[in-house]
């Protein structure tokens, strides 16, 4: 199987999935279900099909060795609308492969998790696989229009997905979130057709962009356009109200696939668009996004240290961990980038799990309220455990995923020698006490203390659930433990993109 | 008589005709004053063609064409005047108040 | 057969690993879903059958001993690679030392963590004198503790579980004391962390235990922040993270120069070191970090002996051990070594004389111990009164290590030994024991034993290492230290006693049931009697060998006579008078003399409410301080200001909506203004 | 004589309607309405078979080119799926509004009316072109006010004619200041003038009134004023053709204005449109905000989607002349899905926000339509709407004004806000009454899979829009 083939192929399945679903019954929701689920499987197959061809590729000609050279492999690219040059142009590097396989993992997971849905069964799997659909899209594709459009497509379904099953105060939360991150994109898009005109080349290719020089007027203007476009979906201060009320109120595989993917495409587009096309934007304005990040870091962990709902800490501490996604942007090394990138992999493994948990967690308390747990370690030892674990990879434990991009983040950070930076790496580094507090404070009230006498019948995960956790908790410790052969495609990645940084 | 006293009274009966149009309380008064505005334009067209134009027949044969469909439309708009009067059983422009909003 | 021991030298790290795993596994497998078993039971005797139940889920609950017996197997192996790979590297490499300039073998370095091209982080084995020792310490603790927890922990719900996190403990300290690099050492600092979080909560149903857990990892966590910013500093300028490298002179060199912070000029390398000294303060437990470890007594007393002689607590002595010569170069740094290790000492052993609770004063003293070692390692650069000039006093840092080994052994025992009382009398409270020297004589005389070596008294091991350290800093001319640490080994006699006599002397005070010495426990204090008598015997090899090798060095002074005999002297006399108030075990006196003490004893009794100031400065600044506010100011002002947007366009909806009255000589006028304006626009 | 075909057709067909009506069996019959659509649909085909890269100008003031084809494919599919809408509101007991009657008069006005525009989009000079829009403009007083017994339906007339009759008059006086600047109706000479003396303020003076008049049509703040009132009185079918076939020939006229003879004033123009642009898409959504009747909010919603509109005609006329052209069809095929919708959901006469509750449960491919139809005119992807929004803003951006790209951008989104409004209604809010199903008949099915198909593969098709591009080009 050829590599773009695969790539379009990857997109296209879970469309082919809401399709099917489409067809199905409304009443026979395993059917659905299975579709999904097998769906999602042959497409976590394919995935890391792709990453082995990818290593493989990549390992022959790295990328970005020459610097005329795409950095982009298996790509392909056809008109599709003439109109504006529009051309469905794909190809990936290595982040965009780390985020396919990232969010192949978590939606199998997170389909795994959502088992239990009973309520209008077929619209949930058709709009989870259109959003889906969506992100593998943002992924695999170069064309900035065709980035532009699968971002939305990813976007949307979140409305009816938070608003139709979601809980507490869904409606508003959705129509929140979704108009943030719209108005986002409304950002983003006149971005974007400042590059194809200003280019001058009429493209939207982002390979032939990267090789434009924008003039400084231009990019100074829509450096942070485009960055705080982007930035919203990253939950960046102070555009990140939409996250806590969001994804408290969703259910759990959309919590799960939105903190851990969705938010993911923020960073990468501040990353991929923004910072690799627009370097010299990005060297004028990165110290006013580090100062925003900076305080998104310390916020959301000041933040998450009051809360009393663990969807809401949970929440804050993705304010605060994405907000280290940035961080290690803005500081403009290559190290930096790199734990950027390393993060989003981090993060989005950690915060799919956390939400995994919280959500089977919910389903046998019905409460989510720290203070009215306690003691679940007792009845059920195998979410207790992953629940601890998971914090432990929230405050950066070694041995865990978060642990490796908060390294890489803070020294990639401190190799900046601007004194600004120098102060915002410290002040970051030191969240990581509040993240710790905030945390165990979290585990404690859930897991240990005594049981109240309410939950003593409880029981522990099923099978079904347990496949997901060990799933994730798998991956959470490969890449805190393994973290060589990551590290090793990012850094090919990285390399190009900090070349249009430093030039 | 020069070019721009046409203009300045064509001018005039336009805003007379808005004048009419904004104060007259009868729907049937509203409407002749639409047609008094219809009437500044002609006269302008009339205006132009006689002292500037070198296409006269035009600006000659315009006002008549004006004057056919503003005929058809004050027609169609008596029409639904009665109509309305038939609903209303009143003239007054304040009547037309049900939609609003 | 040497070269075997150090290529696989990672098998030591692997033992307890998967010794971890094993019964992890195996744990997993037993508990399938305990909670459906559970319910089952429950539902097949709904009618009141509840002591079949029980029964049947106690016998559940406990088991076989596997767990236990698995972890002493692979605990025994490794203490046994533990103690030939000391062998091996004794004779290959200190034996050899034209071979190894520094005394330093890297058994393995692979790259684990890559930065940037430059700067990569290894995993990696590093053998000195330091870390060989330590190892020996640790596996043998490890091994000692584990055949003692068989007998403590046999009648607990959760003995796999304990078995299994003793192993992770033992694997995390083994790797912090052979990190080759910097990175390495923090990785497993917070592992440790993580498995004393997980060891002193382990009693999770108790909040008490919980609390405590939560304390000792958040505190320590904030030291750790401070280490990491050091890391980042030093491996910035280093462009490096190994300890190799971070320890050549030219490191010190590079981060010898003056920065300006605010309009404060600091030197980096100063500002440096107390970062990553900042790390030690945490996990030692210096003043005022030390609010953790008595609470962390929480835990199984089997884990507070090992925390506080092999692991975790001495990891900020090694830290700063290891990192020795970038402080030598940092004359500030080691000032605020000395000054936090001697206030510690005597700060932790006024506080143990008032406390009731045996294991808080075991802890209190570990804490004043642990400042011996501290300040030994300050001492270490001799002050400009000292008699050898300016330079480095080698004894202080042999001094310091020694005192580790030493103390690892004797406090062990104490812990041991305490934990047999604790199991005896099932109370922690000094007051509730007693006359227990009948009950429990082996016990008696093994804590006998480490009672004197803690007082320093010939020729126990305690004396033989506080002596160097007292010499040390009446060497390097640190007088004030010298005196804080003579009379704290007075004060240490005396609670030490003070603790003696209360429990085994006089007559019991309260009731005993069934009180024997469980063969478990026993041969574990016994067995660590041998160190605490013997230790006393490797005075000269530490002195010797246990030396930051490749730095300059004064040369020895003359040892004075009358240093032995009168911190022999103020030992004892801390023992008589422990014996004057409290001999057979009276208390009266005491009373006597805490009624004239007052408020003072007070204030030492609750710790000089150091506690209060921190739950001060968490619940009332940070919480509700901070935590709070800008909860408030997310929901209130940035989401107000979202929701703020949307209230302005619905008002917008709403106006336009006014405007749109239904009357049509309105819109009329609208649109003729409307065209006014456009004509007013365009002219 | 075969770029003249389809016009011819039309008139033809015209008069066939007219001529069953008066030969009519039952008062019932179908056959005008059958008729009507089918005639329709095959002047579509002969439409799209026209070469489309030919200029014929008859008799000297009767224009056929790509352009005009481009939009008389609009005006002929608007006025079919009027035909289509109307058919369930002159059958007995499809709305409780009213029946209404006389359905030969109603599809031959919109014939005629559709005529109308024809001749408004041939136009080359200022007399066709305003004898085009006239026609186009009275039949439709005539039919807001088709529901003679309903005094919403009347009262909507009124304004209306009343309104457009003073839009008129403005409009002939700017009429007779451009052709008292150049001297002729023709466009050509107009275009001279302009070129020669684009400053001159008689010309500037026309061509204000001639905006203010054409702002009416195309509901362009201030001039909009009538537009909610007017959608919300008159039949629904009438509503939905007014806001696709009058805007659209409004569109047609100021870019055959301003591209075509007014073409040297456009840098003087700019400025001017995007005030308007961004008022009228503003007002729009505001108004849209706080609606609870439908089709007062398809007035707002509509409002705003022409200054989306106008917003491209800032931009060069190739870009703007294809994005405009591309967006009417996509607006149209957006908005008759949803007219058609309402025509379902309001059966009860209401046609009120509430009728759409629980849609998701009482019919869900109506519901996944509406959805799917809300989000295209919203603008999100892959939908048509998108394409077409992403096109009126390149437009826009292509001349540099991005600032005004983001703010209308922004305004998309507050649009998104009430047409998520909707989708709630449809999927998350449940009827306080159980209500009955929502039955759909042949015609509708046939209409909506039609316009969905159209919704989803305009935006996805390059095809289409690369034809568009290549007509204009």
């Amino acid at each position: 199987m050829n590599g773009p083939f695969l790539l379009t192929l990857i997109w296209i399945i879970p469309f082919v999935v809401a399709l099917a679903c489409l067809l199905v019954p409304h009443d026979n929701h395993r059917l659905m279900k299975l579709f999904s689920l097998v769906g999602n499987l042959i497409n976590l197959g394919l995935v890391i099909l792709l990453t082995l061809k990818f290593i493989n590729v990549a390992g022959i000609a790295p990328a970005g060795s020459d610097s005329s050279a795409s950095i982009f492999h298996f790509a392909y690219k056809t008109p599709w609308f003439k109109i504006m040059n529009i051309e469905y142009n794909i190809g990936v590097d290595a982040i965009s492969v780390l985020m396919m396989l990232l969010t192949a993992i978590v939606i199998f997971c997170g389909i795994l998790a959502s088992w239990e849905v009973k309520q209008q069964a077929k619209e949930f799997f058709i709009l989870l696989n259109v959003l889906v659909a969506g992100v593998y899209g943002v992924f695999v594709s170069i064309d900035l229009f065709v980035l532009f459009m699968f971002y939305e497509i990813a976007v949307l379904p979140m409305y009816l997905l938070i608003g139709l099953w979601g809980t507490g105060r869904k409606e508003y939360a959705a129509m929140k979130l979704v108009l943030m991150l719209v108005a986002g994109s409304a950002f983003i898009l006149a971005g974007i057709l400042g590059l194809y005109f200003e280019s001058g080349i009429s493209t939207f290719d982002l390979a032939l962009l990267s090789q434009v020089r924008f003039s400084d007027s231009f990019q100074y203007w829509a450096f942070p356009v485009i960055f705080l476009g982007f930035g919203v979906l990253g939950a960046i201060f102070p555009f990140h109200t939409w996250s806590p009320d969001g994804h408290a109120s969703a259910p759990t595989a959309v919590s799960m696939l939105h903190a851990g993917v969705l938010m993911k495409l923020g960073g990468y587009g501040c990353l991929r668009v923004g910072m690799y096309l627009l370097p010299e934007g990005a060297q004028v304005w990165m110290g006013f996004f580090l100062v925003l990040v900076t305080i998104n870091v310390l916020y959301g962990a000041f933040g998450a240290l009051r809360q009393t709902d663990l969807k809401y800490i949970t929440a804050y501490s993705s304010v605060s961990h994405c907000g280290l996604v940035l961080f290690g942007f803005t500081a403009m090394t290559f190290t930096g980038l790199k734990g950027g990138v390393l993060q989003m992999i981090s993060h989005g493994l950690m915060t799919a799990l956390f939400f995994c948990l919280i959500g089977m967690i919910y389903g046998r308390t019905h409460t989510r309220t720290v203070s009215e747990m306690g003691g679940l370690m007792k009845v059920m030892p195998f979410l207790s455990v992953a629940f601890v674990i998971v914090g432990f990879a929230g405050l950066g434990l070694p041995s865990l995923s978060g642990f490796v991009a908060e390294a890489n983040i803070f020294v990639g950070s401190f190799a900046n020698t601007a004194a600004i930076n120098r102060v915002c790496t410290v002040l970051a580094v030191l969240s990581i006490v509040v993240t710790a507090v905030y945390v165990l404070r979290a585990v404690n009230a859930l897991v240990n203390g005594p049981i109240a006498p309410k939950f003593s019948l409880l029981t522990d995960a099923t099978a079904l659930e347990k496949v997901p956790v060990s799933i994730l908790l798998f991956c959470l410790f490969g890449m805190g433990i393994m973290p060589g052969w990551i590290i090793e495609l990012v850094n090919g990645a990285i390399k190009p993109i900090f070349n249009n940084l430093s030039r | 008589m020069t070019l721009s006293h046409f203009i300045i009274l064509s001018l005039m009966l336009c805003a007379i005709g808005v004048y009419g149009v904004l104060t007259r309380r009868n729907l049937i008064g509203i409407l002749l004053s639409v047609e008094v505005i219809l009437n500044g334009a002609n006269l302008n067209f009339a205006a132009f063609a006689h002292f500037r134009a070198f296409d006269p027949t035009a600006g000659a044969v315009f006002p008549i064409f004006v004057m056919a469909v503003s005929a058809c439309e004050m027609a169609v708009a008596l029409a639904i005047v009665i109509s309305m009067y038939r609903r209303k059983k009143r003239l007054d422009v304040y009547r037309l108040e049900e939609l609003n909003g | 057969m040497a070269e075997f021991i150090f290529t696989n030298s990672y098998l030591l790290l692997i033992l307890p690993l998967l010794s971890f795993v094993i019964i992890v596994l195996w744990l997993a497998g037993k508990y399938q879903n305990p909670a459906e078993l559970d319910k089952t039971l429950r539902c097949q005797n709904q009618i009141n059958d509840s002591e079949e139940t029980q029964k049947r889920a106690d016998d559940f609950a406990k088991g076989p001993k596997i767990a236990g017996l698995a972890a002493i197997l692979l605990a025994t192996l490794n203490a046994l690679y533990g103690l030939g790979l000391a062998t091996a590297y004794y004779q290959h490499v200190l034996a050899q030392p034209e071979h190894y300039p520094n005394r330093t073998l890297v058994c393995f370095d692979l790259a684990w963590l890559n930065f940037s091209p430059g700067l990569t982080a290894n995993m990696g084995i590093y053998l000195d004198p330091i870390s060989v020792m330590m190892i020996v310490v640790i596996t043998m603790i490890s091994l000692l503790v584990n055949i003692y927890s068989i007998g403590y922990m046999k009648d607990d719900p959760a003995f796999d579980r304990f078995f299994a996190l003793m192993s992770l403990f033992t694997f995390s300290m083994l790797g912090l004391v052979v990190s080759s690099n910097i990175l390495q050492m923090f990785v497993f600092w917070e592992l440790v962390g993580v498995s004393s979080y997980t060891l002193i909560g382990f009693w999770y149903e108790k909040p008490s235990a919980v609390a405590a857990s939560k304390k000792a990892f958040i505190v320590t966590r904030f030291a750790d922040a401070f280490f990491l910013i050091g890391i980042l500093l030093v491996s910035f300028q280093a462009k490096s993270f190994d300890f190799l490298t971070l320890n050549l002179p030219e490191t010190a060199a590079l981060l010898n120069q003056s920065i300006v912070l605010g309009s404060v000029p600091v030197n980096l390398l100063t500002l440096a070191t107390l970062l990553i000294f900042a790390g030690g303060w945490g996990k030692s437990a210096m003043f005022p970090l030390h609010i953790w470890l008595p609470d962390a007594m929480e835990g199984p007393t089997p884990v507070s002996s090992i925390i506080h002689s092999a692991t975790m607590v001495v990891a900020g002595v090694f830290l700063t051990a290891r990192m020795f010569p970038l402080f030598s170069e940092a004359v500030g740094t080691l000032a605020v070594v000395q000054f936090i290790g001697s206030f510690t000492a005597i700060f932790a052993a006024i506080i143990a004389i008032t406390q009731r609770d045996i294991k808080r004063i075991l802890a209190f003293s570990t804490l004043s111990q642990l400042g011996y070692m501290l300040f030994s390692l300050g001492v270490a650069k001799i002050s400009l009164h000292g008699e050898m000039g300016p330079g480095l006093n080698s004894l202080g840092y042999s001094a310091a290590m020694y005192h580790v080994f030493t103390h690892a052994f004797f406090k062990c025992m104490l812990f041991l030994g305490a934990g047999a009382l604790i199991h005896a009398v099932h109370s922690n409270d000094l007051m509730a024991m007693g006359g227990l020297k009948r009950l429990m004589p082996k016990t008696y005389w093994s804590l006998l034993a480490a009672c004197l070596a803690i007082g320093g008294i010939f020729p126990f091991s305690g004396f033989w290492s506080k002596d160097a350290i007292l010499l040390a800093a009446l060497q390097s001319g640190h007088y004030v230290t010298f005196g804080v640490g003579l009379v704290t080994g007075g004060l240490t006699a005396f609670y030490m006693f003070r603790l003696f006599f209360l429990a085994f002397h006089g007559e019991a005070r309260s009731e005993l049931h069934d009180v024997h010495e469980d063969p478990w426990m026993t041969f574990s204090i016994v067995a660590l009697t041998i160190p605490t008598l013997g230790a006393g015997l490797f005075e000269h090899f530490f002195a010797g060998e246990m030396v930051a090798s490749g730095l300059a060095y004064a040369d020895h002074l003359s040892h004075p006579l009358w240093l032995p005999v009168i911190a022999s002297l103020v030992g004892i006399s801390g023992i008589g008078l422990a014996w004057g108030f409290y001999g057979h075990g009276r208390t009266e006196k005491a009373d006597e003399w805490r009624q004239w003490f007052g408020p003072v004893y007070q204030l030492v009794q609750n710790k000089f409410y150091i506690d209060e100031i921190y739950l001060f400065i968490t619940h009332r600044i940070i919480f509700q301080g901070i935590g709070a506010p800008v909860k408030w100011f997310d929901r209130n002002i940035v989401d107000g200001a979202m929701n703020l947007c949307g209230r302005i366009l619905q008002l917008g909806g709403k106006m336009v909506r006014l405007a749109q009255n239904g009357q049509l000589q309105f819109y009329l006028g609208v649109t003729v203004l409307g065209l006014a304006a456009l004509l007013f626009l365009a002219s | 004589m075969t770029l003249l075909l389809p016009d011819l057709l039309l008139l033809l067909l015209a008069a066939i309607v007219m001529a069953v009506d008066l030969i009519r069996i039952r008062p019932l019959s179908t056959v005008s309405f059958h008729l009507s659509w089918a005639g329709l649909l095959i002047i579509f085909l002969v439409l799209i078979v026209l070469p489309y890269d030919q200029e014929t100008i008859y008799l000297g003031t009767y224009k056929v080119n790509g352009t005009a084809l481009l939009f008389k494919q609009v005006f002929v599919l608007s006025a079919f799926c009027t035909v289509l809408l109307s058919g369930s509101y002159f059958t007995p007991g499809g709305n409780a509004r009213g029946l209404l009657r006389y359905r030969s008069e109603f599809c031959f006005i919109i014939l005629l009316c559709t005529f109308g525009m024809f001749a408004a989009v041939s136009a080359t000079d200022l007399l066709t072109l305003f004898i085009g829009m006239e026609l186009a403009t009275i039949p439709l007083y005539i039919l807001s006010g088709y529901q003679k017994e309903d005094s919403l339906s009347v009262e909507a007339s009124t304004k209306y004619i009343i309104m457009g009759s003073l839009s008129t008059g403005f409009l002939l006086f700017g009429y007779s200041f451009l052709y008292g600047c150049a001297g002729s109706l023709s466009f050509e000479a107009i275009l001279a003038f302009a070129q020669s003396a684009p400053a001159d303020p008689l010309l500037r003076l026309g061509v204000l009134f001639v905006m203010a008049a054409i702002g009416f049509k195309l509901t362009i703040f201030p001039f909009h004023m009538w537009a909610p009132d007017v959608y919300d009185g008159s039949p629904t079918p009438v509503t939905a053709f007014i806001s696709v076939s009058s805007k659209a020939v409004a569109i047609a006229f100021l870019l055959i204005l301003v591209y075509g003879p007014l073409a040297p004033l456009h840098k003087y123009l700019q400025p001017l449109l995007l005030i308007l642009a961004g008022a009228t898409m503003t007002v729009g959504n505001l108004g849209a905000l706080k609606q609870k009747r439908l089709r007062r909010f398809m007035a707002y919603s509509s409002i705003a989607q022409a200054g989306y509109i106008i917003m491209a005609m800032a931009g060069g006329a190739e870009a703007a002349r294809s994005s405009i052209i591309y967006y009417l069809f996509v607006y149209a095929a957006a908005n008759y899905a949803i007219f058609f919708i309402i025509s379902i959901a309001g059966r009860d006469g209401n046609e009120e926000f509430k009728s759409l509750q629980g849609m998701g449960r009482r019919n869900p491919v109506l519901a996944a339509v509406l959805m799917l139809t809300l989000f295209s005119l919203g603008g999100i992807p892959p939908l048509a709407g998108f394409m077409g929004k992403f096109l009126l803003f390149a437009s826009a951006a292509q001349q540099g004004f991005y600032s005004m790209v983001i703010f209308a951008a922004l305004n998309s989104t507050v649009s998104l806000y009430y047409y998520l409004l909707l989708v709630k209604e449809a999927y998350i809010l449940q009827p306080a009454t159980s209500s009955r199903p929502l039955v759909t008949d042949r015609i509708q099915r046939a209409a909506l899979l039609l316009l969905t198909s159209a919704i989803i593969f305009l935006g996805l098709m390059p095809l289409f829009s690369s034809n568009i591009l290549a007509v204009v080009r």
